[in-house]
């Protein structure tokens, strides 16, 4: 079994890349695979809490705490959920497989030393 | 990956208005285990003009040339926009574009901002 | 002799316009559209005509072509991926161009 | 800004992939006292695509057909796309480039998306 | 006087607009006439409260309080807050001349009403 | 006779094809380039010269051309303007295009 990392950049209901990462994630962990995923600049609003949802838009919020279950590893870029003062807004995931965690710029080098393959969604 | 995993940061949009440059720059610091060769490409390269206000990211060029990384600079993107090797800070070296072509579809992963 | 993934996600011309200009030096050239990138997928685009003349295989998500409702538009050499099959496309490969 | 105030709603980015041109068709039903004109151009003709999911913006167009405005379609952007009149939905109207331009340049307020 | 209404989409640290919207409404609000403002989409993120202050990048929040203390009104799309989980974070400004209000698409019609000129900055 | 302006505040191409198509009917254009759509005003931009040619006046914000550090590639007539001014200007128009 292989190990993906996946990065991006954009925050939920203004790109379609949090929707992109959560299928690609689905399909890679469904097939076995291992998933981490980095989240950078408005890409760790995706998963706030309290997101309302929409019918017919896709749930950004349950995407993630789907694949979060389902084991990913998701690391959110701390200096960047403070500058957008949502850092207290994120998602709990405390009895998933998977994890959530504040993370800086140097845990990109170790997604990248960890995974086979890297993918940036932009 | 194994370390020696070739890694490009490219950097395609112009330094102010998003602050793609300048996280780009932020990840080729923290990345410098794989020594990530950083290049601006398209209005990426308007990000080392010698008069562009630098101040979010100079700290960031230094620490790359202290450890001896190389910052690239597309010449047909250059040429493109009127601009000469001139008009860059001497930070930057400038090849052209079948070069940073080459690099770039020869890197393991490229990570573009 | 690198096997070499364009793995596309945005308009942005520029991850067309590299691998349009792959020399041919044996590299197993690959282009794989997710999201916005499908719209470079349509017949009338010059540059994908260019890059399946020179043994580019192109690919394109299932799900974003359905969605855009582009299928009888695209080239007809394009082949559609579920996200499964893109997860398998990118573990073949040597080197992934994101752009 | 009078109600005879002539507003024009231009929807120029594809309609997947961000939420502009469905943001665009919401606007254009809550501003209806200024009868806006809403102006599909460049990748924005893909919303009216007959095959296009557009099942979070369908109501939109009902509404504004309901209320007699007019949904047009930029015919130059059509044909860069290898697209015609017989690829779009009913309730559109294709005109040519200069009559597109003449309607933007000739409103008062032109909200673009 | 005159009244200008200004519309923006993208939110902090992501792109230039908010600090372009804050300029532009300082600089109509010091030469007297008014301002009102309609925040769409990811722009509602740009009056959030506990931004963090980064020195040498422009601070969206610092400015968006200038500007309301100043008099301008800004509106704020409800739903756009809802989506995106951050409706319990927006700025408070009780004691300014302006205001921060939330709204519908609809009082994007009442600004045009409103004001003599209408700019977007994208 | 209108007076119309171009208010451009990205680097979508459509404002200037717009502007340049003006068809000389005694309408008095006006561009106003902020933010990234400063860079339109390079002094290579050959539509910039077009419109020039036909009188269209082109102005940019002072601020976001020295942040970009592009004074001395601008086209030499494009003037530029403070915030205050850019107000002034946009108050005089009749109708403003938003790009």
């Amino acid at each position: 079994m292989a190990s993906i990392g996946i990065l991006f950049f954009s925050g939920p209901h203004q790109s379609q890349a949090p929707e992109t990462v959560v299928e690609l994630s689905n399909a890679a962990l469904d097939k076995g695979h291992e998933v981490q995923i980095f989240c950078y600049m408005d890409a760790v609003n995706a998963v706030l809490e309290n997101q309302k949802k929409i019918e017919g838009i896709f749930d950004v919020e349950g995407g993630f705490r789907e694949i979060v279950d389902k084991g990913a590893l998701i690391r959110l870029c701390s200096l960047c959920l403070l500058v957008r003062g949502t850092a207290k807004n994120c998602m709990k995931c405390k009895e998933s497989k998977g994890k959530i965690k504040r993370a800086g710029t140097p845990d990109m080098e170790k997604i990248l030393k960890e995974t086979d393959k890297f993918l940036v969604v932009c | 990956m194994p370390e020696e995993m070739k890694l490009v940061i490219l950097l395609r949009q112009p330094p102010h208005g998003t602050l793609y440059p300048v996280e780009g720059l932020r990840m080729a610091v923290a990345t410098e285990d794989f020594e990530p060769l950083v290049i601006a490409i398209n209005d990426g390269v308007y990000t080392f003009l010698k008069d562009t206000d630098k101040s979010v990211y100079q700290m960031h060029i230094n620490f790359l040339k202290e450890i001896d990384l190389e910052l690239w600079v597309d010449k047909q993107s250059l040429e493109e926009r009127g601009l000469t090797k001139s008009d860059l800070i001497d930070e930057v070296e400038v090849y052209d574009h079948s070069t940073v072509r080459k690099s770039i579809v020869g890197a393991n992963t490229v990570i573009p901002l | 002799m690198s096997k070499i993934l364009f793995f596309l996600t945005c308009e942005c011309k520029l991850g067309m316009d590299l691998a349009l200009e792959q020399e041919g030096n044996g590299d197993q050239v690959t282009i794989c559209l997710l999201q916005n990138a499908i719209y470079n997928a349509n017949k009338t685009n010059k540059q994908l005509d260019d890059c399946i003349i020179r043994d580019v295989s192109v690919y394109a998500g299932e799900e974003d072509v359905q969605k855009r409702g582009i299928k009888k538009h695209l080239h007809p050499e394009v082949k559609l991926l579920d996200y499964g099959e893109v997860i398998d496309l990118v573990l073949e490969q040597d080197n992934i161009v994101n752009l």
